[in-house]
């Protein structure tokens, strides 16, 4: 008996120490480093492993900020500036938030002002559709409707809507990924600053086609008069190709646009009251015609830094 | 199944012969998602060394590093089938030749590390046959 | 969290908790020991004196052309034999005890292990009428199953498996009566 | 344009054929088989095959409907092909309780759980008889003796061919008809029973180019050789390769269960190796094995290769 | 002739993982490709095989002589830890190349309870082949057994692997993909391995 | 801090359930569930094991070097395995026999080395007793459940108690019904803890 | 009859060639046409008249915008209305040149006379600059600028030129009109073809259910005095008129993945641009007309034609000129039902490769709901290319799978249609592949610049 509990003791503490001896060799010739960061890192991040990033997944996002010297190539667009304070933190470094962007479709071509010419019949797929023509529609640029950016978006906050036939953006689940904006065959979805409060303005459209030919496709069209590029004060509107398009750094929420569109192509987004045209549109003559006036009375005295003073 | 293992590791140092490339290589189990779990799947980094090639690599960068998979098939006979046929063949040899079994079981095991001996001398050429190559991160 | 690692303190801890297991687990050995033999024993002793007539005064392990038996002496006089025979089942090995009386008739049989189809060969375990037949399984009567013109009830379903059965007894028949012959 | 015209992709119209028509070609093939079985048990057969193809389609039905929440399926007639070829792989008059519980494995284990027809790996009838092979061996291997036309049958265990080789050895089928077996083959599953009428229908199919003869002929060749090569190494312990190829359900299986789309190899020459792999595991269990027949698990286990065939076999391509 | 009924056996009939139930976990987790499969078969082979020689010898010139057996557990996984690390570390400097190839499919093989399943099987269980009278196996035996269920593991893992490459293509319901329908195949896989039942 | 014990004990049953969400133990969870007594007694062996190297392990722990945490704590959990062993067999021969193999490769079990790493190492042992009963318990009550249905389903018996005639579905006690049962247990347990 | 056939794939659809008989009638002229600038493939035309200016019939509209690229010349004579955006027939955006109908005056120095002329001009470079000149692209289909083709850069030689009449596409018979009318002036192409590529043997190839054309191309060869001509007839079978799979069906070669049909010794050129090449060379007149079928199931006979248009009509007016679009049409389609267009917007004008105008019902046309797939294998068995579409088809729907896509060939797809079609299913398996195969050729042009970007860097080191 007490033989046997010798030789345990024996037999295993030789194993043991052979063991020590083996694993001591190991750790001469194995030096494993891992950052710990890089564990508090990932765990600080998502998880949602989406590639927004552009690395490939959370935990390469993790290691390659911990590697980095500054954060600057690392943004999370999923957990925006909350969770680039966490990882900051952890890794000692200072960010400079960047403003929450958001999904914005640029096409009102609902179903009722664009007369449907064909109909499609393949698969529900807008890359396919947009490879053998140039939709159902008159309007060539406009929304195809089969939901592309709908599947592509990993946080559901996409949706089509069957009554304009287009997809809506749910801001809260919106994470500014941009995969929808990859996955539009029409380039028709772009990633804009969500503005104060969501408030921003949008030209929803893309139609490049002069006038008469983007009426006749669409209601809704930016038929490029240009009289929003006339009312802004702010020089937030350029015209290019028939088409407006509203400089969201520039613009500072007025919805004078919106209110002289003849078409309804651009839209006031998140405002808390509906746009009272009427009352825009007269302040805006008010204006124009102050500023007539005082062109007029600056042609005869030439003190033009009153005029605009009064415009303002 | 594509010919071709990558790894996406970063150039830590580049001597005229050598280019070291860091590599974080998933053990098997490191895709297992328990393995936060389970202390044995860590992901570790690794050291690989590759044959300095013209390319402008420079320290720092993040490439790929390419491995033939028939290499890889390759290495694990290297590694582990031959020594197993030859342990085996030792074995049953022996055995049949009517050995004792504790020493043709230790001839077995005696066998096996012989060949890694073999094979150390021969480490400078699997060197070059193994060795992987680089190319850009796309 | 952990000391760092040097030859030394690693060769010393290793040592150290493997010198502490060991005494461990040689202490629970020690302890454990009796009481394992002791079931051990009780299981092997339990299924002898289940196939052999109480009171009997049972034997070492003896063996003879083969098989493990057990006597057992009522009044120094052989009143019956236990054998462990094995034969090939449905699923592999089928091993019986079987207890014979001198004269040839079975006392008892129990199945010391078998890996038949649970629901199908592994009912000789448990199917009462195929079970009841061994207790007192006459001398003169044939140890092959009706379907081969002998005198075993089969197991539903299972021949194979109750032929297996039956030949392990007849093996222990007949070593018993080898046993008298001598 | 006042009238709006479809657009799409090309080609712009597409042959006739449909999953549908693809199906009710099988069924029609199976005709004969079941009309036989029919002949020489009765209405047991007829019942046997009803209730497993309604439990089939139903379960079907149910699982799309209830659990999957998909558009139902049913239509295309594949639950119905697999509930007849479950029903044919039965001993006719088994309870109705035990074909139902096949055709949940048939249905709910081996196809819906894949996610449907042309998803599942295994096929759905084999996976469904095996099943019921391991769990209720007593009743799947208790077939009815014919007695006829129109007459019901009591169930009455009568040995299968292969049950007596494997009981009495080859010896004990040395002098058998093999005209009488081709014609009927007493014995067995609902559906064995006649080789000629299989065969008609896998004819049938091969003329409608529903099926490819590759695999078919590859069993039949492979069983043959192998039992030829048995066969003249000892008569006395193998059986010959008539009787391997007339008994069981090696025509059947070969005509019509190997030969499934879903879960056999794509290219002609991975075919051949498939149907050589069936042929010669189906012969080693019948040979060597516990179990009498052996035709559904050889099946079963070359489904496991498929995918591996498929990773090596593959259709000529233009200019590689 | 029993070195045939050995392999077949441990092969087909007593699968290791699909009759036996060891080995699972990597069975489960790296599967899903079948290069990485079939190089983490081979490796196993040769783990298994390795390990149970020495084991074996162990146990039996060791452990049994000084009436151990109960040490058995203990022993064995530490023997085994050590030999699949002395084969790295061995590897590693051999041949950094060669270790750094293999790396791709060196899985963490201690863990795996096949290794040590195997290796404790051989020592404690009697096994009959053939219509020999129960026995344990000899060194050789326990070398073929040991190697042939490694096969037989290689087996099973390239056919599922096989599988789940083609199941990755299908359309599998939402709550079945992955692990669930991995499940359900093995589960098939096991069905149709029955199929040989008897064979040896 | 004993609201922190409490959710220690109970996240093993859902959260962390080591069988359906972690995936670990698979070889004993599907070899030993024949019958809802046998997965029982497995899953109270695990336990056994897995508390006391989580205590003797987070005692331990600290003053182990980083190198050869891993084989300390091998030999920690196959002492205590072994002790297991041999208590079985002195006590509980019959269950001891029916668990086999199982018993000794708990040692091997990654459940018990997972735990040692990821929480005794780090923790004090009340809290490591804490989490290694947790643990033991969901895995106790997983390969009951398993057991639970294998055996109504194959043997038409609970714990024992036949409530059928003759056999139930042969399968679902071999090998096929423990890889079926525990993928549609899965199924069910992702579709219950997605809501 | 030496019928031969290509070795991998193939359909047999319904041959519906309805408009066989009906002999090709003149178009008459619009009020205005629209000249696209994107006539070929390759790079758009650039304008050279400007709006108000009055140009001639035959008279230069547009030059070639890069090496790939043809003349572009005015169908009619008239004024210059507009150069501008318009819309093709798929409704994107083109640029056009809109031009008023004024009588029909011809620019100088075109013969429109009918009488044939045999005589070939002696220098190849003459006829290169001839048929350039005169804007022929392919009317096979692909509108590939003919004088490049033509044109092989040398080390390749053409050793067969295969005069591609075998029209297999179901409904379409205007090449087999042609053949009928016009083959004289075919096998006058075809001679200049060869002289200009250095006197390969050429096979006039024709499937056999056109047993008319057959006959009728081989007299016009005999009463011509060429060498090595001859006519090939080939087995009936869909997409014998492929280019591949005409080399493989007359050559016994196979053209390599990625390569050109050139690299095996071959050139391909259609019937119908046989005959324009004879008209640019041998008559001045450049390609400005071109004939097209005028079928569909839901169309009597009597309202199927076959006419000769000029480029740059509307498809509406020559819809108009057949009798209306048929009330029972669902799809309209440019080409056959296998290959063709679906026409998403019939005010679109005609451009060179314009041939048909192909009206299919519902019940024909309509795509039945899309199926899980069988693994029946009929489409890789009517693959012509030998490709897998049912493994292209989910290897897409996967995601990121182009490597392997690119193993299994998708870039070799010709969209033929043939999988598609096959398919009881009815699974959309054309629709995917072809964006399989554009993800493929994306990666593979992307490897391409890389490794010249290499290459470059590497010699910019040294
Ligand atoms: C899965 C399965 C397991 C079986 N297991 C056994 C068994 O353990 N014992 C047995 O005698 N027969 C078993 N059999 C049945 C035999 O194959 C054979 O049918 C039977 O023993 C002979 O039939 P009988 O007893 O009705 O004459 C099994 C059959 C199957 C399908
Ligand atoms: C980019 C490009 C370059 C080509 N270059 C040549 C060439 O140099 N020589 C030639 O004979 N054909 C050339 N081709 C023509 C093709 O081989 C082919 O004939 C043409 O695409 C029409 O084929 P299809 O009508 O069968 O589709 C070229 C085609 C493309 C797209
Ligand atoms: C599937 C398919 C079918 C085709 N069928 C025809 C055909 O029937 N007749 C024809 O002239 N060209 C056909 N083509 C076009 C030819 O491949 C080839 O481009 C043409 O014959 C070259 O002549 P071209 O340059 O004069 O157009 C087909 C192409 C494809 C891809
Ligand atoms: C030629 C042919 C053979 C078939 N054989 C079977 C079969 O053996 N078992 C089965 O369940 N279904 C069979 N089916 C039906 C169908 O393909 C099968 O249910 C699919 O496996 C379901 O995905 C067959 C279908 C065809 C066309
Ligand atoms: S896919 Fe688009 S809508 Fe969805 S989260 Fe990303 S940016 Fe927002
Ligand atoms: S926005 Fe773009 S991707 Fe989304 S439905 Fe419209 S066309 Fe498709
Ligand atoms: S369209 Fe492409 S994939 Fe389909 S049959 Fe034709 S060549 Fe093959
Ligand atoms: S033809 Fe359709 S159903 Fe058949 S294999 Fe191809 S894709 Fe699948
Ligand atoms: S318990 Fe994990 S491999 Fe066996």
């Amino acid at each position: 008996m007490t033989d046997t509990i010798i030789w345990t003791i024996v037999i295993l503490a030789g194993l043991g120490l052979l063991l020590a001896l083996l694993l001591y060799f190991i750790a001469q010739k194995f030096k494993v480093v891992e950052d710990p960061r890089i564990d508090e890192v990932e765990k600080a991040l998502p998880g949602a492993n989406c590639g927004g990033c552009g690395y490939a997944g959370c935990r390469d996002f993790a290691a390659t900020s911990v590697n980095d010297e500054g954060l600057t190539r690392h943004f999370c667009p999923v957990g925006g500036n909350e969770v680039m304070k966490k990882v900051s933190a952890i890794l000692g470094y200072t960010i400079e938030e960047k403003a929450p962007q958001v999904a914005v479709l640029r096409c009102n071509g609902s179903c009722e002002v664009r007369p449907v010419v064909n109909e499609y019949d393949g698969v529900k797929s807008c890359k396919v559709k947009a490879s053998l023509y140039s939709g159902d529609t008159m309007c060539p640029y406009g929304c195809l409707g089969c939901g592309d950016c709908v599947a592509a978006c990993r946080f559901g906050a996409l949706a089509m809507d069957p009554a304009t036939g287009l997809p809506v953006v749910d801001e809260t689940k919106c994470t500014a990924c941009g995969a929808c904006v990859k996955a539009c065959p029409k380039n028709l979805i772009e990633l804009r600053n969500k503005g104060p409060r969501g408030m921003r303005m949008v030209v929803e459209c893309r139609n490049n086609d002069k006038g008469p030919a983007a009426r006749k496709a669409c209601g809704n069209a930016c038929i490029g008069c240009g009289i929003c590029v006339k009312t802004c004060t702010h020089d937030a509107i350029v015209l290019e190709n028939n088409l407006a398009y509203i400089d969201f750094t520039k613009c500072k929420l007025c919805r004078e646009c919106e209110a002289v569109c003849p078409t309804g192509a651009i839209h006031g987004i998140n405002f808390p009251k509906p746009l009272d045209k009427d009352a825009v549109k007269a302040r805006i003559a008010e204006r124009n015609k102050a500023a007539a006036a005082a062109k007029a009375a600056a042609a005869a005295t030439a003190v033009k830094p009153e005029a605009k003073e009064e415009a303002k | 199944m594509a010919d071709e293992l990558i790894h996406t590791g970063r150039i830590v140092e580049i001597t005229p012969r050598f280019t070291t490339v860091e590599i974080v290589s998933q053990t098997a189990c490191g895709s297992c998602h328990a393995a936060g779990f389970c202390g044995m799947g860590e992901a570790v980094k690794k050291a690989i060394q590759v044959p300095t090639t013209l390319g402008g690599w420079h320290e720092g960068q993040e490439v790929q590093v390419v491995l033939r998979r028939s290499m890889g098939f390759k290495a694990v006979w290297l590694a582990y089938v031959i020594p197993l046929c030859l342990l085996l063949a030792v074995l049953l040899g022996l055995s049949a030749a009517g050995v004792r079994e504790l020493y043709a079981g230790l001839a077995g095991v005696a066998a096996a590390a012989v060949y890694y001996i073999i094979l150390w001398l021969f480490r400078e050429r699997l060197r070059n046959e193994y060795s992987f190559y680089i190319k850009e991160n796309d | 969290m952990a000391a760092k690692s040097n030859l030394l303190n690693m060769a010393l801890c290793l040592t150290l908790v493997c010198l502490f297991c060991a005494a461990l687990l040689g202490g629970v050995y020690a302890l454990t020991k009796e009481p394992i033999d002791n079931a051990a024993a009780a299981e092997a002793k339990a299924a002898i004196a289940q196939v052999l007539p109480e009171g009997g005064e049972i034997s070492q392990a003896l063996s003879a052309g083969g098989y493990e038996y057990y006597e057992s002496r009522m009044d120094s006089v052989v009143n019956a034999y236990a054998v462990k025979t094995s034969t090939n089942g449905f699923g592999g090995l089928l091993t019986l005890m079987v207890g014979v009386l001198p004269d040839g008739t079975i006392y008892n049989t129990k199945v010391l292990s078998h890996s038949e189809t649970p629901g199908l060969g592994a009912k000789c375990t448990s199917d009462a009428r195929f079970m009841a037949q061994w207790k007192g399984f006459a001398a003169g009567k044939k140890l092959t199953v009706t379907k081969d013109g002998g005198d075993v009830d089969a197991i539903t379903a299972s021949t194979i498996t109750s032929r297996a059965y039956a030949k392990a007894v007849e093996q222990a028949r007949e070593l018993v009566k080898s046993l008298q012959e001598e | 344009m006042a009238k709006s015209y479809i657009v799409s992709g090309n080609p712009h119209w597409h042959s006739p054929a449909s999953t549908q028509k693809i199906m009710l070609d099988v069924i029609i093939a199976l005709c004969p088989a079941v009309l036989v079985s029919f002949l020489f048990y009765g209405w047991s057969a007829i019942l046997t095959m009803a209730v497993s193809v309604a439990s089939c389609v139903l379960l079907e039905w149910a699982i799309t409907k209830y659990l999957l929440r998909k558009s139902s399926t049913i239509g295309d007639l594949s639950a119905v092909v697999t509930g007849i070829l479950l029903g044919m792989n039965l001993p006719s008059g088994i309870s109705w309780w035990i074909i139902v519980i096949g055709a949940l494995v048939a249905i709910g284990v081996a196809k819906m759980s894949f996610g449907g027809i042309g998803q599942n790996v295994f096929n759905p009838a084999i996976t469904g008889r095996v099943f019921l092979l391991i769990s209720f061996p007593a009743q799947m291997t208790t077939w009815p003796v014919p007695h006829g036309f129109i007459q019901s049958v009591d169930a009455f265990s009568g040995a299968t061919l292969l049950g007596k080789v494997k009981e009495l050895g080859a010896a004990s089928v040395a002098d058998l008809d093999y005209l009488h077996t081709f014609l009927v083959n007493i014995g067995g599953s609902a559906g064995e029973i006649s080789a000629l009428a299989l065969l008609a229908g896998w004819i049938y199919l091969c003329c409608r180019g529903v099926v490819k003869p590759w695999i078919t002929l590859s069993i039949f060749a492979t069983v043959a050789i192998v039992a030829a090569i048995f066969h003249a190494a000892d008569p006395a312990q193998f059986t010959g390769p008539l009787f391997n190829l007339l008994t069981g359900g090696v025509i059947l299986g070969a005509c019509f269960m190997a030969t499934d789309y879903v879960t056999s190899p794509m290219a002609d020459w991975g075919g051949v190796l498939y149907g050589f792999g069936i042929g010669f595991i189906v012969m080693m269990i019948r040979y060597f094995g516990s179990y009498p027949e052996g035709m559904s698990f050889a099946i079963l286990l070359m489904n496991m290769t498929v995918p591996l065939i498929n990773m090596a076999f593959h259709h000529k391509k233009y200019g590689r | 002739m029993e070195y045939f009924l050995i392999i077949i056996s441990a092969i087909f009939v007593n699968n290791i993982v699909l009759a036996q139930f060891l080995g699972i976990c990597p069975f489960l987790g790296v599967s899903n490709k079948l290069s990485t499969a079939t190089g983490m078969s081979l490796a196993v082979c040769f783990v298994i095989t390795f390990a149970t020689v020495v084991t074996y010898l162990l146990n039996q010139y060791l452990l049994v002589p000084f009436g151990l057996d109960f040490l058995q557990t203990i022993a064995f996984i530490l023997v085994i830890a050590a030999l699949v690390q002395t084969v790295e570390i061995v590897l590693k400097k051999v041949s950094p190349s060669l270790y750094q190839a293999l790396g791709i499919f060196l899985p963490l093989i201690t863990t795996n309870c096949a290794v040590l399943g195997v290796a404790i099987t051989v020592v404690t269980k009697e096994f009959t082949f053939g219509s020999a009278a129960p026995h344990m196996l000899n060194l050789a035996e326990s070398a073929v057994y040991a190697f042939a269920t490694a096969l037989g593991y290689g087996l099973a893992m390239v056919l599922f692997s096989g599988l789940r490459e083609h199941l990755a293509l299908c359309n599998v319901p939402k709550s079945f993909k992955g692990l669930p329908v991995a499940l359900i195949t093995v589960g098939i896989m096991a069905m149709a391995f029955l199929g040989f039942s008897g064979i040896v | 801090m004993a609201g922190r014990r409490f959710s220690l004990i109970t996240k093993g049953f859902l959260k962390e359930n080591p069988t359906f969400v972690l995936l670990l133990g698979m070889c004993p969870t599907l070899a030993t569930t024949t019958s809802a007594i046998n997965g029982l007694e497995m899953g109270l062996a695990t336990l056994f094991v897995l508390v006391l190297s989580n205590i003797a392990i987070s005692l331990i722990a600290p003053k182990v070097p980083d190198k050869v945490h891993i084989p300390v704590y091998i030999v920690v959990i196959a002492t205590f395995v072994t002790v297991l062993q041999l208590l079985m067999q002195a006590f509980v021969p019959e269950v001891y026999r029916t668990l086999g193999l199982f018993i000794p490769l708990i040692v091997v079990n990654c459940i018990i080395l997972g735990r040692a790493e990821a929480f005794a190492g780090k923790n004090g042992w009340l809290d490591s007793a804490c989490d290694g009963l947790g643990i033991g318990l969901g895995f106790t009550v997983s390969l009951t459940v398993i057991g639970i249905i294998r055996e109504i389903l194959g043997n038409g018996s609970f714990f024992g108690w036949k409530f059928i005639q003759g056999d139930g579905i042969l399968a679902f006690v071999m090998a096929p019904g423990a890889f079926l049962v525990l993928g549609y247990l899965m199924v069910i347990f992702n579709k219950i803890a997605k809501k | 009859m030496n019928r031969k056939t290509f070795s991998i794939g193939g359909i047999h659809p319904a041959d519906s060639k309805f408009a066989a008989d009906r002999p090709i009638e003149v178009l008459p002229l619009p009020d205005k046409v629209y000249v696209s600038m994107s006539q070929c493939l390759g790079a758009p035309s650039k304008p050279i008249v400007a709006v108000g200016d009055k140009v001639l019939a035959g008279q230069v509209l547009a030059e070639p915008g890069g090496f790939i690229g043809a003349f572009v010349h005015s169908p009619v004579s008239g004024t210059v209305k507009a150069i501008g955006p318009g819309k093709d027939l798929a409704g994107n955006r083109i640029t056009q040149i809109e031009i008023d109908v004024e009588g029909d005056e011809w620019a100088p120095g075109i013969d429109l006379s009918p009488e044939l002329v045999t005589e070939l001009p002696d220098d190849r470079q003459v006829i290169l600059d001839k048929i350039k000149a005169a804007g022929v692209v392919g009317l096979g289909g692909a509108t590939f600028p003919t004088h490049v083709k033509l044109n092989p850069a040398p080390p390749a030689k053409a050793e067969a030129l295969l005069i591609n009449g075998s029209e297999c596409e179901p409904f379409l018979t205007s090449d087999y009109r042609l053949m009928l009318e016009r083959p004289s002036e075919i096998v006058v192409g075809a001679a200049l073809m060869q002289k200009a590529l250095g006197g390969p043997v050429c096979y006039i190839c024709i499937e056999d259910n056109k047993p008319k054309a057959i006959e009728s191309m081989q007299k016009a060869i005999d009463s011509l005095p060429y060498k090595d001509i001859l006519v090939q007839p080939l087995k009936k079978k869909y997409p014998q008129g492929g280019e591949k799979q005409l080399i493989d069906a007359v050559m016994h070669r196979q053209v390599k993945s990625g390569a050109l049909p050139i690299s095996e010794g071959a050139v391909v050129q259609n019937a119908t641009t046989s005959f324009a090449v004879y008209e640019a060379v041998q008559k001045n007149k450049p390609l400005v007309s071109n004939i097209m079928t005028i079928t569909g199931n839901c169309l009597p006979v009597e309202s199927q034609h076959n006419c000769l248009f000029r480029i740059g009509v509307p498809l509406s007016f020559i819809a108009e000129w057949a009798g209306g679009v048929p009330e029972k049409a669902a799809k309209i389609i440019s080409g056959g039902p296998m290959m063709g267009k679906a026409i998403a917007n019939l005010d679109a004008a005609t451009v060179k490769g314009s041939s048909s105008l192909l009206y299919l019902s519902e019940e024909v046309t309509r795509r039945r709901p899309e199926q899980q797939c069988i693994r029946c294998g009929r489409c890789s068995d009517a693959c012509p290319m030998g490709l897998e579409p049912f493994l292209l088809n989910k290897l897409y729907l996967a995601g990121g799978r182009e490597e392997e896509l690119e193993k299994n060939a998708a870039q070799d797809c010709i969209e033929c249609g043939c999988c598609l079609y096959s398919c009881p299913a009815g699974i959309p398996l054309l629709d995917n592949v072809r964006q399989a195969k554009v993800q493929v050729m994306g990666i593979i042009r992307a490897r391409a610049a890389a490794a010249k970007a290499a290459a470059e860097a590497a010699k910019n080191k040294n």
